[in-house]
């Protein structure tokens, strides 16, 4: 039995999603979809073009809500809730399109991503000294230790729209890991990447799934790189599910094939 | 010096006052050498009717002498009255400014003779009720004001004036700018009150008076305060013919002081705007006042004896001025405005207010009631019970006199 | 290299975070705040302190406040002037209702109650965005200037709706009214506007900072962040509305002495606030300052100029005033749209790299 | 029918009329928002200069004689000729084209790809420096625009409907302004006539996409310049319309510029990209800020119009935060 | 190539820096002939995107300005022509990151893609029907709003609205983005059918170094705002450096992403 496989069986579910439907006017994006997310494992989502994958995403950390459906997260079903309650349990996420704080320095946004573990109150935050600064600096020091990892220092206090994009999706992803999240969300983290930049981003994500064990919930359009770190893979198109397993057996799939991958990888 | 306003919303009525305030003066130069030999200045200073300009321009000129103030505007009178008060100097507000500035025991710097909007307002009571026989019981008046601070200060006089002669008083405000006033002259058509008194300013006036104008209301019924009397206001000219303002000074230019004008000043290429002005509504207030004012100058003088005189000097020259009819005539304007003195506990005078009326003719105005005193029972009790909240707010012990 | 910062490393957090991390800034900024208490008050005359130090001061307060809305949020607010008219009628009647309160509290409260007011017609901003938050905050303008206007209480019944300062003081000195000495009246304002924007400082570096230009550059990430939308937009029209009642307090009670809704406080009010910071830059505080002195004192200096120097009729010079002050306002954006303060943080990494060109 | 029913009938009607006056000035917001995402707060301003232009040209008087006479010393302010009222409107129509080239070339043209908010100011700025310019141009005096429009009430309305009110109540007929009828036709014209410009041309779908993203516009050959100049002269155009019907009314003056206040409300319940939701947005303020006004007004003090239409708008973005035919804003990540 | 030929695009030397002090190409050279279809490499922020709008002269609308060197198009210099006398003379490029017009549904997104022309309705109706044929989902989607549709599907909008101009030559700037893997290599086939069949000429900044270096005829390689390597397709397919750092292979075998943790790559060559 392969490493990954033995993974899963240890491992209980962190979520779970039942007959999802979700249309827009006319589009159904996503028609009756079931699949779980096991802890601590890596999960891929592929399919071709307008498949329902970043709404796949969106519905799960609230942005969209299902039509129909259940959505149960650690254990517990949940019922309509705004994104910022979401984040508080626990998931955050990257965009496609980069979503980043255009306007403020790398640093600053990294340390946004921190927000859910802030408590101090305004009137200490507008006095400054003693416990706001104090938590601040606590944060920093975790931030920066984010920052290390993701070899950013150099680019600490740049303003983020001067960076190149991929600099950008890198930031992003400190952003979402500073939430110390149970479960990371990245919709296609190395489009527009070259091979070395992707090496780079997968070793990050391998790194964090290995030593904090956040599992992590990744569309990519990369094969070599789904086929690689990903423990299991669901396939879809036209916002239905037509595959779902380990790369292997997806890999081998004829519907999946036929519809997404084209030729065998 | 002269606070004036060349720009902004107000700028068509703040132009020729501000120019007949410079050039009298400047024919008092050019004539006789000054006032009493001593050449007069008025800095003039732009404040587009904006009370934080207003403040500007006070700081910058009061420096150099200042020997009284004309703010023209009512917002920024309140500004100044403090502080003049502090430092001493005279504030002249002719027709305009904070009424119950007339009890000189508690603004001791505020001069607003020869009338005030309370004056205006009873007079023109007054004269409906003359038009109308000597009763206006049950009567419907309806006030169309400006929705600030000018257009609500007769609000109360009218208020008790209406519980003295029983007439219904209706208020319809216009807010600044006053553009629009489609609902307001529609409700006056409904209501169809017997007389509408016109507090407005600027864009307002020429609203108000082409819809009241649209609506066919009896222009001869309609009476304005003097800031809605000029001849901007009517410049629709036919349609307002027979419209009626209070006023606190003769109209057009017959009068010995204009061939000193023409001949000292705008010959000599001397005017302070482009001359177009000389001999408007407005031009004649601003030089009337400034008559005022000189005349207040030289009694500063004759009273101390010195022709250089201080801004305190001068106070005490305007809290003695007596104006005869003598006294304008010598001045070249014979019967320009209103006889009346000043004294330390008043500094309004009696507040006998005139009535013109305009002549889409001829497209002038003309005088055709006297300069009658209004009803001062009333307007004194109320100057007095707002001058002494105010002294009360601001701690003042009002002056013996 | 003058400008150095080579060599001043940061050995903690706390050191890095700091306001002025490079030690020239740092002098410079002790240097200003010497002359600003120190010198300036010893050459203040009536005319500096009235027309230009103090209006400089009141400004910048509304200005600050109003980058916290505009520059750190990103909500587009008009409504300036009338949460300025809260502020000061809001001191007037605590100041005549309660003659014996210190002006401090005063205005501190003053600047509550308008917070409150503020945080109240901060709630469409839930829903409404850019454009059309701006013309809502509208309603806030002209709907509080005609409550103001129309019920008596709030000016205590007076004839014209006007309100005066009564005078008070404070240790000893007077600090409203005509007979304030323009020191007071200065230092006063000053303490109000260093102590502002340091707490301005505080807040913009922090969680709460981040949280707002969070939702400003993107309010849906900031949402899937955990930047509850609703506190962090409440708070920021809060906050703001607090500065700026401040300002109005002190621009009623030490620079105006007197007031009327209508005029004082009217739309133009909130549109010069708006030039204030976008000519500054938003989102800086620093902006703020140089914005609020370029609108004070370039009318100031032109009409000293073209009137007093050049000896122009004050109506031609009026004009100009307008023609200049809005060309420099388009010279200024085409060159550098984000502000002054964008210009001068430009000057400072081209006075870095000198001599070099790049 | 009782009296009281028809005057709030005339009330309906003459809001609608007055609704239709804000639309004239909203429209010409409408146009530059749509063509470039930028909020044109010079648009008031506009109308008074195209007004005072007009009025200068009709009337013969020599732009910058104050200016000239206080340099000088002269005396001059007239040519002393009278120019006919269509030649001096296609005069000005031409001295706004010419405005629109210089805006273009020294202001937008270098502002391309900014923020709205930074293309906001500048149009603050533009609104200043015209403010100054117009009046050195043609003096601040007010100034009365006659191009022949009619106006005062329709007489013949008036008795039409004179005996429409029930037995023994007072009721004077229908109250119509003739003006304000001219001003209904006329912005039925121009709003026809954009809304097929906008919509069913090649450079109406060219506008809506410089306005999306200036630089794909750019990227896909369309000349930012021709555009600005295209849409900037319409909208000079359409501020001469609401100058002449806004100035017949109250005369030339600087307050003409501050109707643009009334076209806010209007812009952003109609939505700031509908040339159609200007003209029924105008129609729905109109009549809401007439109604309160007569049916509440009374009883708080009057002169709430000002505010109302504010509020108004704001309750119908609460439920549409576009405006009614706004575009929808894209929320999407 | 022959080299006699002047090249239909020629960059000489250029600087470009960025609000006045970033500077961020070092003179950069380049050309490209007639009918080629050029490919430019290099990492995150060489400066393969500056260098596109530097053609395109977009740079101006994000404050930056090309302070030395010469663009030559058709050996006229085109260093100040706008964007839109360039898309006239048959330049269009395709921007980073999609930039649809959101507002605008699909199809008018690409009939805006048509505004230069001047070849009637008729030709503009067929380019329509040819970009849709070669995407199949923008039809289905044409009635939708383009900022509502999904990440590729406004990439392939870019795409097919670049084509609409029926230009001469196309800048495309990562057009393999967020797309699928069969939808590359369809694009790719796109671009060779369009350069063999129409003369099309391409130059492409692109990630995706395997795919571009199969189809481009000439590449570039850019760091750091410089050009360091360049050469025929064929011969950078075949050089050890860029297959290592470029196409992740090394020791002619491909690494297994899940090996990275234990082995990185670098550049043995300094920027
Ligand atoms: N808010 C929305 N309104 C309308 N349609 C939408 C919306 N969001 C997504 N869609 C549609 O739903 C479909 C799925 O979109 P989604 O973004 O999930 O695709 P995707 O699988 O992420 O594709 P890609 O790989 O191109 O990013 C698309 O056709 C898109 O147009
Ligand atoms: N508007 C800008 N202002 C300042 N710096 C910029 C700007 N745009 C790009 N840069 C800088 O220019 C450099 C080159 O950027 P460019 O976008 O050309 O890189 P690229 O090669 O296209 O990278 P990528 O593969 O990520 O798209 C980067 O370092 C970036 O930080
Ligand atoms: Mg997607
Ligand atoms: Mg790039």
């Amino acid at each position: 039995m392969s490493e990954p496989l033995q993974k899963m069986e240890a491992a209980s579910k962190l979520l779970e999603l039942k007959h999802i439907d979700l249309s827009f006017g006319g589009v159904k994006a996503i028609s009756n979809i079931s699949f779980d997310v096991l802890e601590g494992e890596v999960r891929a989502i592929i399919g071709p073009n307008g498949a329902g994958k970043s709404s796949l995403l969106n519905v799960i950390n609230g942005f969209y809500h299902p039509q129909q459906g259940e959505i149960w997260f650690d254990g517990k079903q949940r019922h309509s809730m705004k994104p910022y309650q979401i984040a508080y349990q626990g998931i955050s996420r990257t965009f496609q399109n980069i979503a980043l704080f255009k306007g403020m320095s790398v640093l600053d946004n990294i340390m946004t991503g921190r927000f859910t573990h802030m408590h101090k109150n305004m009137l200490w935050q507008a006095l400054w000294k003693g416990p706001a600064e104090q938590e601040e600096i606590e944060n920093r020091e975790f931030v920066e230790h984010i920052i290390d990892f993701l070899e950013i220092q150099a680019i600490r206090k740049t303003p983020v729209g001067r960076l190149p994009y991929g600099l950008q999706k890198r930031v992003e992803l400190g952003r979402a890991l500073a939430a110390q999240p149970k479960m990371l969300l990245l919709d296609e983290p190395m489009a527009g990447m070259n091979v070395e930049e992707k090496e780079d981003m997968c070793r990050f994500i391998l790194d964090v799934n290995d030593t904090f064990g956040t599992t992590i919930v990744l569309i990519e359009h990369d094969m070599g790189v789904v086929m690689d770190i990903a423990d299991r893979v669901v396939v879809l198109d036209y916002g239905r599910k037509i595959g779902d397993g380990t790369p292997d057996v997806v890999r081998n799939d004829q519907t999946v094939i036929d519809a997404y991958l084209g030729v065998s990888h | 010096p002269s606070l004036s306003y060349r720009t902004g919303p107000y700028a068509a009525g703040g132009a020729p006052y501000a120019d007949g305030y410079a050039d009298y003066f400047t024919l008092l130069n050019e004539r006789d050498g000054g006032i009493g030999g001593v050449l007069t200045a008025v800095p003039e200073c732009e404040t587009g009717y904006n009370t934080a300009k207003g403040v500007e321009c006070y700081e910058a000129t009061k420096g150099d002498g200042a020997l009284a103030y004309q703010p023209l505007s009512t917002g920024i009178t309140y500004q100044l009255i403090p502080k003049t008060m502090a430092d001493d100097i005279p504030l002249m507000t002719q027709g305009y400014g904070r009424t119950s500035g007339a009890n000189g025991k508690v603004f001791s710097h505020v001069f607003n003779f020869p009338a005030n909007y309370w004056s205006g307002a009873s007079r023109i009571i007054n004269r409906i009720m003359e038009e109308n026989g000597g009763t206006i019981n049950d009567r419907n008046i309806a006030l169309v004001y400006h929705n600030s601070g000018y257009g609500k200060e007769p609000i109360p006089t009218l208020e008790a004036l209406a519980t003295k002669h029983g007439f219904n008083l209706t208020l319809i405000p216009v807010d600044h700018p006053g553009q629009e006033q489609k609902s307001q002259w529609l409700q006056i058509r409904r209501e169809r009150p017997d007389n509408i008194i016109l507090y407005g300013w600027g864009v307002m006036n020429q609203v108000a008076l082409k819809e009241a104008a649209n609506i066919r209301y009896p222009m001869d019924q309609m009476f304005g305060i003097w800031w809605s009397g000029t001849e901007n206001d009517a410049l629709e000219g036919m349609g307002s013919h027979g419209y009626k303002a209070a006023t606190f000074h003769n109209v057009g230019s017959d009068y010995p002081v204009y061939k000193d004008i023409q001949k000292f000043v705008v010959d000599a290429g001397l005017t302070a705007g482009d001359g177009s002005n000389v001999g408007t509504v407005l031009y004649n207030r601003g030089m009337y006042s400034a008559m005022l004012a000189a005349a207040g100058a030289a009694n500063a003088q004759e009273i101390h004896g010195v022709k250089d005189i201080t801004s305190g000097m001068m106070r005490d020259g305007l809290e003695a001025l007596n104006v005869t009819n003598e006294f304008m005539a010598a001045a070249g304007m014979p019967k320009f405005g209103p006889e009346f003195s000043v004294s330390c506990s008043n500094h309004g005078g009696p507040g006998n207010v005139g009535i013109q009326q305009w002549d889409g003719n001829s497209r002038e105005w003309k005088l055709v009631g006297d300069f009658e005193a209004p009803d001062m029972e009333v307007i004194s009790a109320l100057i007095k019970a707002d001058s002494e909240a105010y002294a009360a707010e601001n701690n003042i012990t009002p002056r013996d006199c | 290299m003058f400008y150095r910062e080579s060599g001043d490393f940061k050995k903690t957090y706390q050191k890095d975070s700091q306001t002025f991390p490079i030690k020239f800034d740092r002098w410079r900024y002790y240097f200003v705040m010497l002359i600003a208490f120190v010198v300036v008050p010893m050459f203040l005359t009536d005319y500096i302190a009235n027309a230009v130090m103090i209006p400089f001061l009141v400004w910048a307060i509304a200005a600050l406040g109003l980058n916290i809305l505009v520059g750190y949020t990103g909500q587009l607010s008009l409504g300036t002037g009338g949460f300025m008219a809260v502020g000061a009628y809001a001191t007037y009647k605590l100041m005549t209702a309660f003659p014996g309160m210190d002006m401090v509290s005063v205005i501190l409260l003053s600047g509550l109650i308008t917070a409150a007011v503020g945080a109240l017609f901060g709630l469409p901003s839930l829903r409404i965005k850019g454009f059309y938050l701006a013309v809502a905050t509208l309603a806030a303008q002209f709907f509080l200037v005609w409550l103001l206007n129309k019920v008596p209480w709030f000016y205590n019944y007076s004839a014209s709706g006007q309100i005066s300062a009564p005078q008070r003081e404070m240790f000893g000195v007077i600090i409203t009214g005509p007979h304030a000495t323009p020191v007071a009246g200065y230092l006063f304002c000053l303490g109000f506007a260093v102590g502002l924007a340091w707490i301005a400082r505080n807040l913009t570096r922090g969680r709460l900072g981040r949280s707002w230009m969070a939702i400003r550059d993107m309010d849906i990430a900031a949402e899937i962040i955990g930047v509850n939308p609703l506190t962090a937009k409440l708070s920021a029209f809060a906050v703001s509305s607090f500065f700026v009642g401040i300002s109005g307090s002190l621009f009623f009670s030490v620079y105006l002495g007197a007031a009327e809704v209508t005029e004082a406080f009217g739309i133009s009010v909130s549109f010069s606030v708006l030039f204030m910071i976008i000519i500054g830059g938003l989102g800086s505080i620093f902006g703020s300052f140089i914005g609020a002195a370029f609108m004070v004192l370039m009318p100031v200096l032109l009409k000293n100029v073209l009137v007093g120097a050049m000896g122009w009729p004050t109506d031609l010079a009026a004009h100009f005033e307008y023609i200049i002050v809005g060309g420099l306002i388009l010279i200024f954006l085409i060159i550098e749209p984000h502000g002054l303060a964008q210009m001068a943080r430009v000057l400072k990494e081209k006075l870095r790299l000198w001599p070099f060109p790049h | 029918m009782s009296a009281d029913f028809l005057y709030t009938i005339e009330v309906i009607l003459n809001g609608l009329m007055a609704g239709v006056m804000y639309s004239l000035v909203a429209l010409g917001f409408v146009l530059i928002f749509k063509a470039s995402g930028i909020f044109n707060y010079a648009q008031g301003v506009m109308a008074l200069f195209a007004a005072l232009t007009l009025v200068g040209i009709q009337t013969g008087q020599i732009p910058f004689s104050h200016l000239i006479n206080a340099i000088f010393g002269t005396n001059i302010h007239h040519f002393g000729w009278q120019v006919p009222t269509l030649l001096a409107i296609a005069l000005t129509i031409g001295v706004m084209v010419v405005f629109a080239i210089l805006v273009e070339r020294y202001i937008l043209h270098h502002l391309v790809n900014q923020e709205p908010i930074i293309l906001f100011m500048a149009t603050i700025g533009l609104a200043y420096f015209m403010e100054g310019f117009g009046d050195i141009m043609w003096g601040s005096d007010i100034k009365t625009l006659d191009v022949g429009l009619p106006s005062g009430g329709s007489l013949w309305l008036e008795e039409y409907t004179l005996g429409w009110a029930a037995e023994g109540e007072q009721y004077y007929g229908m109250y119509l302004d003739k003006l304000d009828m001219v001003a209904s036709l006329v912005a039925i014209v121009l709003v026809v006539s954009l809304t097929i410009f906008s919509q069913y041309t090649t450079t109406g779908r060219a506008l809506r996409a410089v306005a999306d993203d200036h630089q794909a516009a750019l990227s896909v050959g369309i000349s930012l310049r021709t555009i600005w100049v295209i849409v900037w002269s319409i909208a000079g155009f359409v501020a001469l319309v609401a100058g002449i019907m806004w100035g017949a009314k109250s005369g030339v003056q600087f307050s003409l510029s501050l109707i643009a206040l009334k076209a806010l409300p209007v812009l952003m319940l109609g939505g700031f990209t509908s040339i159609p939701g200007a003209i029924i947005g105008g129609l729905i303020i109109g009549v809401g800020e007439k109604l309160f006004e007569y049916a509440i007004g009374p009883l708080i003090g009057g002169a709430t119009e000002n505010w109302f239409a504010y509020v108004l708008a704001l309750m119908f973005l609460v439920f549409r935060p576009q405006g009614l035919f706004g575009e929808k804003i894209i929320e999407r990540v | 190539m022959t080299t006699e030929k002047a090249p239909i695009l020629a960059i000489n030397n250029i600087e470009v820096i960025y609000d006045h002090v970033i500077l961020v190409l070092k003179g950069v050279s380049l050309e490209v002939h007639e009918k080629g279809i050029v490919a430019l490499l290099g990492a995150n922020g060489a400066g393969k995107s500056t260098t596109i709008k530097a053609i395109s002269n977009l740079l101006g609308s994000e404050r930056g300005v090309v302070t030395k060197g010469t663009i030559e198009f058709e050996g006229k210099n085109i260093n100040t022509s706008n964007p839109a006398e360039l898309v006239k003379m048959g330049v269009v490029q395709v921007m980073e990151g999609r930039h649809c017009f959101e507002h605008l549904t699909i199809e008018e997104n690409l009939l805006v893609g048509a505004y230069a022309r001047t070849d009637g309705r008729r030709a503009i109706q067929d380019s329509l029907e040819m970009v849709y044929n070669y995407f199949p989902r923008l039809r289905e989607r044409r009635k939708s709003q383009a900022g509502y549709t999904s990440g590729g599907e406004q990439q392939m909008c870019a795409i097919g609205r670049a084509l609409m101009a029926n230009p001469h030559m196309i800048l495309l700037d990562e057009p393999s983005m967020g797309l699928a893997p069969q939808l590359v290599e369809e694009i790719f086939e796109i671009v060779k059918k369009l350069n063999e069949e129409q003369g099309v000429t391409f130059l492409l900044a692109e990630q995706n170094t395997a795919v571009a270096l199969r189809y481009a005829t000439y590449g570039y390689i850019m760091e750091n705002g410089r050009v360091v390597m360049d050469g025929k397709a064929s011969d950078l397919r075949e050089n050890e450096d860029v297959k290592e750092f470029y196409l992740g292979v090394s020791d002619g075998e491909k690494k297994s992403f899940r090996d990275v943790k234990q082995y990185r790559r670098r550049k043995r060559w300094l920027a």
